[in-house]
């Protein structure tokens, strides 16, 4: 395989470069017939020399037909024709000549057969893409190919590389191509490499220096032994970094899972078990968003957020009205009717939708990660959801502050019958509460929907943690939400590598169960009378 | 394993053998005695260096405005809130701080609360054999026989406060005034040395009021009473002794007549009705 | 002495007792003659699977008495009961489990199949002693029993009540459904304790037993119905009933009332571990699935839609719902969960007293004609 | 349904409300098994169908309800078996364990089906095995399972773990020069034993060291992967080529291979080779970031013969959804099916006893182009396939056993099952013999374990 990449770079690299190939005369179609046959075969040893032809082949046409057997579209129908599937869903898939690149229009699977690869050839066929790109004029391209080749430079490769760099100008490809030049030189015996691989936290640069580390040379075995000490203290902090990340976005999860729970039992007293089918309901919103907006998941989820608080808060308002006016001040009551409300929103689902999963579709500048360096990146998604579950929460205290209605809602909270003799509609307030707190569940599940399975259980995964994130913080009080359900997080994701998943999930729940017992409010008690109730 | 050892150390908690608590020691002074009591929720000072004696058998008034602390001293007294600071005895034997609600009431000191409450779902006669003086521990509670010492004591209580028509019929029903007299009935079948009353003839008839007073005057001399009222005719027609609370603290102590005419006592008092009135 | 004695036989003078434990002894005495006596194919005659059935039936019936007991009368709305169950049920599987020996598809005397798949070479520590009977059934009560009694003295004794109970009873069956599907506790995980060969040397898999097995349940079910009535209808019931509706007029009485709360709820813990350990010899599996927060909640439906503080009500719910689980689930799946949420809105929402309560309320209406106050108390 | 009326009505009319109650479901229980009995007259042959329609395991099971009731159509169609119709009896044991028990008994009991096609996790599996060898029932299996078992009842239409983990971390040896190996799974006996069996594999077989090995067990949903991607990530990059061997159940998949491909490692990096997932999961799963991930099964949709493409055609037009997807387990109920037909043919009867010796050596085409045979064990022969994700939801076959392999019901890599196999031919007829003891259901795990606690 390394053998077979170098061949083809260094042939594709000395004859002409593939990507300058362009203007070279397209070879005739009965030789690129013949090359595109030499795929068809079961062998896929003999399928890696066959796509070793093709690079060489400074066919034009040949980063087009890698790309797409790299795909899986390069398909072969039963008449002999090679084309490219151009969408393979359903049972008729339309197609284009791979020759002549003229559209076929549509044929149906029964007749196609696919050249398969795996994963070798998948390896292969990128190195062999990304060596072309390295003369793209596109940075991004460029970028990374310098990233594949960290580690994958031997000796006929290690001096057009120089050379590359030389002329290279952006400081990334060029830092990235010295360092895997300098893991070449470092295998070579070069003393001088190690200094270009100091303070490198990449997991194959690393692999290079302990390999060094236990070489016969003494004075490279220390270098390379110190410049590790180095990187492994780095490493230590970035590992803490990282567990801290987890731990945040784990807990801005329990956050936006809890914090309409909070505004609901905390401030109404009212124990809404369907909170989980509200998250839920919110979740499908953003998959019926992308349902109704084929082909542009970000704006569709963009969208969704409006639209699942709407959906949400009016599910919510149908509960309240349906039946938690007619359980006040019955709290258990109203956890039993909820409970029963979840079931049905369930099933609902399960009957009106599909028990089945829903796919909903990451946009792409939500997939990915940011790479701080080389040891920490930081998941777009989470990073995502974890700024979303502040906004909510900035949004929510001051919705809670400084209106009207916030206002409101604390002084009903207060002291129901003091606040309607002074003019509140206590009736009012509630729906307003309910339909606020069941809109930011609503909230909750469009995120949720970036995270995890969109299907009829997404609720009930949800709803212990939440009551256990209100509870735990302080009922009634919104920071403690805030503060417990972060702290939770990370208590978690610190615990998780030392006990086992189950194992963390297990203490944290024991330690909630005891902490209640000494301090039966919270880590945020309402104090004073009224607390009392 | 903690939670084992916790356990074991105390299952003193669980001996049901324990005996009754000793009786009050009065000899040395006051029944009731508090002293630089400082409760704050907060940071606002619901009670704030108070000091109160009771002596035995004595009928005290406690009046103030709103906010005063009149129910958070019952609070402290029958040990649902623990003050910030000070002391509070019983007696000069029994330290209050140091005791639970249970533990308090077995010794002797009864509440009636400023809401009237009383068990909705048992019967007058229920609420009633409930609050009697008895073995309050488990297994006696569960082994527990009706006889007709005991019918005898309820039926007798029945009598002075009037209930004795509606015996069988759950409390719920009873009217509010009903109500206050039941728990002033389930104070007496408590026998206690010290009853605290806060707030007993709201919600009443003149007709009822009177006969709460002289039920509550018929009590003092055996039993030391403390009543928290706002009603000032009332508190006229029994007090010998008042107390003015202010913000938390004592304002003002004497017969009726020296604090009514108290400059202090007719600012406050004048002064909250005033904003009252305004509200 | 004496009198300690007849709190126990005081519900033998209550028509209401008489009459739930003579419908009990006459439908029992019925399936009995019915499975007995009649060939099968007689159109009237009842089959093992039935007999199973209703011993299930009659098992869950004993468990939603002990939640009636602890919700009705005490006010504490257990999410966690199942938790209970399902421990008895464990501790009653790992009888049954050591009882099936060299019978075990590996042939392995001591260690059950699940630990002989997973190559453990010895018993763990506190599966010991559980070959004997008579240790085995003291653990059914023991180990429920513990728990409740460490958790409610916890829980009485920091006053945690009313809502933030229920919560954390259900976090408390959460936590123990997740430890129990680790394979590393040694109860088998997912896949529990199954296979089960005989029970006090009768064989499992005969139809006699299963007849035994359901008379079982039939007294059990009589007994603790008995207890817990005995318990409601002493002076310590009236206690739990005071401490229901004011809690804190019930301290000021004198009266330790988180002594009262974990007493109760420890002798309701006990028999939900007995209910357990009936159920499962009959249904032949328990695995932490009973430990799920939604079997406990359904529990407390059953008490809701038969009537709280009735006990007989607890009954008559655990029979109906789940007589109504076993006919949806086979004529009309789909429409379960929906006919089940339905039930919890509905019960709640427009019958707080349950089928027990309209069973009163009627009754009384026939009683005084008319009379003004019944309606007034029913609602009251 | 009457009788269910009745029941609930009563209480609200009576006095005596628990003897009318009882009464009444009894009754009802009464009646509803007359019914059972008057219809066991009848001519047509009863097919039990024992999948969970709701709760949690609907999602996978409810197709396989569909499927079986698809064939049985079909085989009516043909004019049914020995001249008699087929009719399926369909319950719902709401995926719950114990239900399971109850229902198996139920079908069997009170409907006397001839037939039993059902289950899925082995522990619903295990809850019924006790009703259908006490009534002497048959049920076909049709899910992959962690083996060690063998019933006289129970025909295993699934894979045994050597039809399918073992030659999948082969073709990771072999074909993809794997080096490393991180065991992912969740918390359950499948997992477990598959897991267990791959280590002793690899390392007895492979040389493969302690270190190089990773085993994580999760629960299930489980929903937050950071941390233990972040650690598959770290073992990956220590300079050997790694893979992860997935036994992640169901619904914890979706997070697991969104965090994967959040967290960069794609399949070129370290590839993943899932045992439970199937076209059918993945119709839940963005498969964009997913694709050259492995999954290896006995029969993928993407199978290129006629006798598939049939058999998918038959299914969208059952369904009426064009987008419906077939699976391995469906293909396992399609073979059952077909071996239970062709031995009720042989035998002449649906007699249980007759089945049992009837149907093995029977041989049947499978959807794959291969033919499936009942082997001695109630296990079959089965071709191991390896496929790679594509981004359209389906497979591509990177992979496959040159011939079909047999199932074993008692792994060799198992020290308590190492000595063990399964005859259900006369005279042996026995599901656990002992080769080394030369007895039935003996095993020498059992002198070891005395030994060791007699220290």
């Amino acid at each position: 395989m390394r053998i077979l990449l170098a061949l083809a770079l260094v042939l594709g690299f000395i004859m002409t470069p593939p990507a300058l190939a362009q203007d070279t005369e397209p070879t005739d179609d009965a030789a690129a017939m013949t090359l595109l046959e030499a795929l068809d075969v079961d062998s896929f040893p003999v399928k890696g020399e066959a796509i070793d032809a093709i690079v060489r082949s400074d066919d034009p046409r040949a980063r087009d037909w890698l790309q797409a057997l790299l795909d899986g579209r390069l398909q072969r129908a039963d008449d002999g024709r090679f084309v490219v599937v151009l969408d393979n869903t359903g049972r008729d898939w339309p197609v284009q000549d791979a020759l002549t690149g003229e559209s076929l229009g549509e044929m149906s699977r029964r007749d196609l057969g696919r050249i398969g690869i795996n994963n070798a050839l998948r390896n292969q066929l990128r190195s062999a893409i990304a060596v072309v790109d390295l003369y793209s004029p596109d940075l991004q391209l460029r970028r990374a190919s310098a990233e594949r080749l960290l580690g994958e430079v031997d000796g006929d490769l290690a001096g057009p590389l120089a050379e590359v760099i030389e002329e290279e100008t952006d400081a990334r490809v060029r830092g990235r191509l010295t360092q895997a030049l300098a893991i070449y030189r470092l295998e070579q015996g070069e003393l001088e490499a190690i200094d270009d691989l100091h303070g490198s936290l990449h997991s194959r640069v690393r692999v290079a220096l302990n390999r060094a580390a236990n070489a016969d040379d003494p004075l490279i075995a220390d270098a390379a032994r110190e410049a590790l000490s180095g990187i492994e203290q780095m490493l230590k902090v970035n590992r803490a970094a990282e567990t801290l990340y987890f731990g945040l976005s784990l807990g801005s999860v329990l956050v936006l899972a809890a914090i309409g729970l909070a505004i609901t039992f905390g401030v109404m007293g009212v124990i809404n078990m369907a909170h989980g089918e509200l998250i839920m309901l919110g979740a499908y919103t953003t998959w019926a968003m992308q349902q109704l907006l084929p082909g542009q998941p970000g704006l569709a989820l963009i969208l969704a957020i409006p639209a699942g608080f709407m959906v949400s808060a009016l599910a919510g308002i149908a509960i309240e009205r349906g039946v938690i006016q007619f359980l006040k001040g019955r709290p258990l009551e109203t956890l039993l009717a909820t409970f029963g409300i979840s079931l049905i929103l369930q099933q609902l689902v399960r009957t009106g939708i599909s028990p089945l999963n829903r796919t909903v579709i990451t946009p792409e500048w939500m997939s990915g990660s940011i790479a701080v360096n080389d040891a920490l990146s930081l998941t777009l998604n989470r990073m995502y959801v974890l700024g979303f579950a502040l906004v909510v929460f900035a949004l929510l205290m001051l919705v809670m502050r400084r209106t009207r209605l916030g206002l409101e809602v604390r002084a009903v909270t207060q002291n129901r019958t003091m606040a309607r003799s002074m003019g509140i509609r206590a009736t009012r307030v509630d729906i307003l509460t309910f339909a606020l707190g069941s809109g930011v569940a609503g909230l909750a599940g469009v995120a949720l929907s970036q995270l995890t399975n969109v299907g009829p259980n997404l609720g009930q995964n949800y709803i212990i943690d939440s009551f256990m994130v209100v509870v735990f913080g302080g009922v009634g009080n919104l920071w403690g939400t805030l503060v417990a359900g972060l702290s939770l997080g990370v208590i978690n994701q610190v615990l998780e590598p030392w006990a086992g998943a189950v194992m963390a999930k297990i203490i944290v729940l024991v330690f909630i169960i005891l902490f209640i017992q000494k301090r039966p409010r919270g880590l945020f008690p309402q104090k004073g009378r009224a607390a009392e109730g | 394993m903690s939670i084992l050892r916790s356990l074991a150390q105390r299952d003193r908690v669980f001996d049901f053998l324990v005996p009754a608590a000793s009786p009050v020691d009065v000899r040395h002074g006051p029944i009731l005695y508090l002293e630089d009591v400082t409760v704050s929720f907060d940071g606002f000072k619901a009670i704030n260096d108070l000091s109160l004696t009771i002596d035995d058998g004595e009928l005290r008034c406690i009046i103030g405005p709103n906010g005063a602390g009149k129910t958070t001293m019952m609070d402290i007294i029958t040990g649902k809130t623990r003050p910030d600071s000070g002391q509070v005895w019983f007696g000069s034997r029994h330290d209050l701080l140091t005791m639970n609600e249970p533990e308090i009431a077995s010794l002797g000191i009864g509440r009636k609360f400023q809401k009237p409450t009383v068990f909705e779902a048992l019967t007058v006669f229920e609420n009633l054999e409930l609050a009697m003086a008895a073995d309050k521990r488990i297994l006696p509670t569960l082994t527990a026989r009706m006889n007709g010492e005991i019918r005898d004591r309820i039926d007798e209580v029945l009598e002075v406060i009037g209930l004795k028509a509606l015996r069988g019929r759950p409390a719920g029903i009873l009217s509010h005034g009903q109500k206050q007299w039941l728990e002033i009935g389930m104070l007496l079948m408590q026998r206690p040395r010290l009853l605290l009353v806060d707030e007993p003839v709201a919600g009443m008839t003149e007709q009822e009021m009177e006969r709460t007073a002289e039920l509550l005057t018929g009590l003092a001399g055996k039993q030391s009473v403390v009543v928290v009222e706002h009603d000032m005719g009332f508190v006229r027609s029994i007090a010998r002794k008042v107390t003015v609370l202010h913000q938390g603290s004592v304002l003002a102590e004497g017969s009726m007549d020296q604090v009514s005419s108290d400059p202090r006592v007719v600012e406050v008092y004048l002064g909250a009705e005033a904003e009252e009135e305004t509200v | 002495m004496d009198s300690s004695r007849l709190w126990l036989l005081r519900p033998f003078g209550e028509r209401s007792t008489l009459i739930f434990l003579g419908v009990l002894l006459a439908a029992m005495t019925l399936v009995t003659l019915l499975h007995v006596a009649l060939a099968p194919g007689h159109p009237l005659y009842v089959n093992a699977y039935t007999v199973n059935l209703f011993g299930k039936y009659l098992s869950y019936a004993l468990l939603a008495v002990a939640v009636d007991l602890v919700w009705g009368y005490l006010g504490i709305l257990s999410l966690g009961h199942g938790a209970f169950f399902a421990l008895g049920g464990y501790a009653m599987g790992m009888y049954l489990m050591r009882q099936i020996g060299e019978r075990g598809v590996y042939g392995h005397p001591v260690l059950p199949d699940f630990m002989v798949f997973l190559n453990w070479d010895s018993l763990p520590w506190y599966w010991l002693g559980f070959d004997m009977a008579w240790f085995a059934f003291l653990m059914v009560l023991l180990v429920p029993g513990v728990l409740a009694l460490v958790f409610g003295f916890l829980a009485f004794r920091s006053r945690v009540t009313g809502v933030y109970l229920s919560i954390i009873t259900q976090a408390l069956t959460f936590a123990l459904m997740l430890a129990f599907f680790r394979n590393e506790m040694g109860f088998g995980g997912s896949d529990g304790l199954t296979d089960f060969r005989e029970i006090l040397g009768f064989n499992l898999r005969s139809s006699e037993t299963r007849l035994g097995l359901f008379l079982a349940s039939g007294v059990a079910l009589a007994l603790g119905y008995v207890l817990c009535r005995a318990i409601v209808t002493s002076k310590l019931g009236r206690v739990c009933v005071a401490t229901r509706d004011a809690e804190a007029r019930t301290r000021f009485l004198g009266y330790r009332v988180e002594r009262f709360q974990l007493f109760v709820f420890v002798v309701s813990a006990m028999l939900a571990g007995l209910a357990g350990a009936l159920y499962v010899p009959q249904v032949g599996i328990i695995n932490p699935s009973e430990f799920s927060p939604l079997f406990s909640i359904e529990i407390v439906l059953w008490v809701a839609l038969g009537g709280r503080a009735t006990l007989y009500g607890a009954v008559i719910g655990a029979l109906l719902v789940n007589y109504a689980k076993t006919y949806f689930t086979g004529a009309m799946p789909d429409a379960w969960l929906f006919a089940l949420g339905g039930l919890f809105v509905v019960v709640t929402v427009f019958l707080p007293k349950g089928v027990a309560g309209l069973l009163a309320l009627r009754l009384r209406q026939r009683r005084d004609d008319g009379g003004s106050l019944s309606g007034k108390e029913a609602s009251a | 349904m009457n009788a269910s009326r009745r029941n609930m009505s009563f209480p609200l009319r009576t006095r005596s409300l628990p003897f009318r109650s009882v009464a009444a479901s009894l009754l009802s229980a009464v009646a509803l098994s007359a019914a059972g009995q008057a219809l066991a007259e009848e001519d047509p042959i009863k097919v039990g169908i024992l999948h969970s329609l709701s709760g949690t395991m609907a999602i996978s099971e409810s197709t396989l309800k569909d499927t079986v009731e698809m064939l049985i159509a079909q085989q009516n169609e043909q004019g049914g078996l020995l001249g008699r119709q087929l009719e399926a009896v369909v319950v719902d044991p709401a995926s719950n364990w114990p239900l399971f028990a109850e229902r198996a008994r139920e079908l069997l009991e009170q409907h006397e089906v001839d037939v039993v096609f059902g289950n899925w996790t082995s522990v619903s599996r295990k809850a019924v095995l006790p009703v259908f060898e006490e009534l002497n029932g048959l049920l076909f299996y049709p899910v992959q399972y962690e083996g060690e078992e063998s019933s006289e009842n129970v025909f295993y239409t699934g894979a045994a773990p050597n039809q399918q983990a073992i030659p999948a971390v082969e073709y990771l040896i072999n074909e993809m020069g794997i080096e490393r190996f991180a065991l992912l799974g969740t918390d359950y006996v499948y997992p477990r034993t598959t897991n267990r069996i791959l280590e002793a594999f690899l390392k007895e077989e492979h040389g493969i060291a302690d270190e190089d090995i990773m085993i994580n067990y999760t629960p299930f949903g489980h929903s937050d992967w950071q941390n233990i991607v972040a650690e598959v990530r770290r073992f990956g990059s220590e300079g050997k080529p790694t893979a992860v061997v997935s036994t992640i159940n169901g619904d914890a998949n979706v997070p697991f291979y969104r965090e994967l491909g959040n967290q960069g490692v794609d399949a070129g990096d370290i590839p993943v080779i899932a045992f439970s997932v199937g076209e059918q999961e993945l119709t839940g799963i963005d498969t964009a970031p997913l694709v050259g991930h492995l999954a290896a099964w006995n029969y993928f949709m993407s199978v290129d013969t006629d006798a598939n493409y049939d058999f998918i055609d038959a299914w969208i037009d059952w369904t009426g959804d064009e987008e419906a997807v077939t699976n391995d387990p469906m293909e396992a109920h399609y073979i059952g099916f077909n071996m239970w037909a062709e031995a009720v043919r042989k035998a002449g009867t649906t007699d249980p006893d007759a089945i049992k010796d009837a149907i093995i050596g029977v041989v049947v085409p499978n959807l794959s182009g291969s033919y499936a045979a009942m082997m001695p064990n109630h296990h079959i022969t089965k071709p191991v396939l390896i496929g790679e994700v594509q981004d359209n939801g389906q497979f591509d076959i990177v992979w496959q056993t040159p011939s079909t392999v047999a199932g074993d019901a008692w792994s060799e890599f198992l020290p308590g099952s190492r000595d063990l196999m399964a005859d259900w031919q006369a005279p042996m007829r026995c599901g656990n013999f002992n080769v080394a003891t030369g007895r039935c259901g003996g095993s020498t795990a059992a002198e070891e374990a005395e030994a060791a606690l007699a220290e």
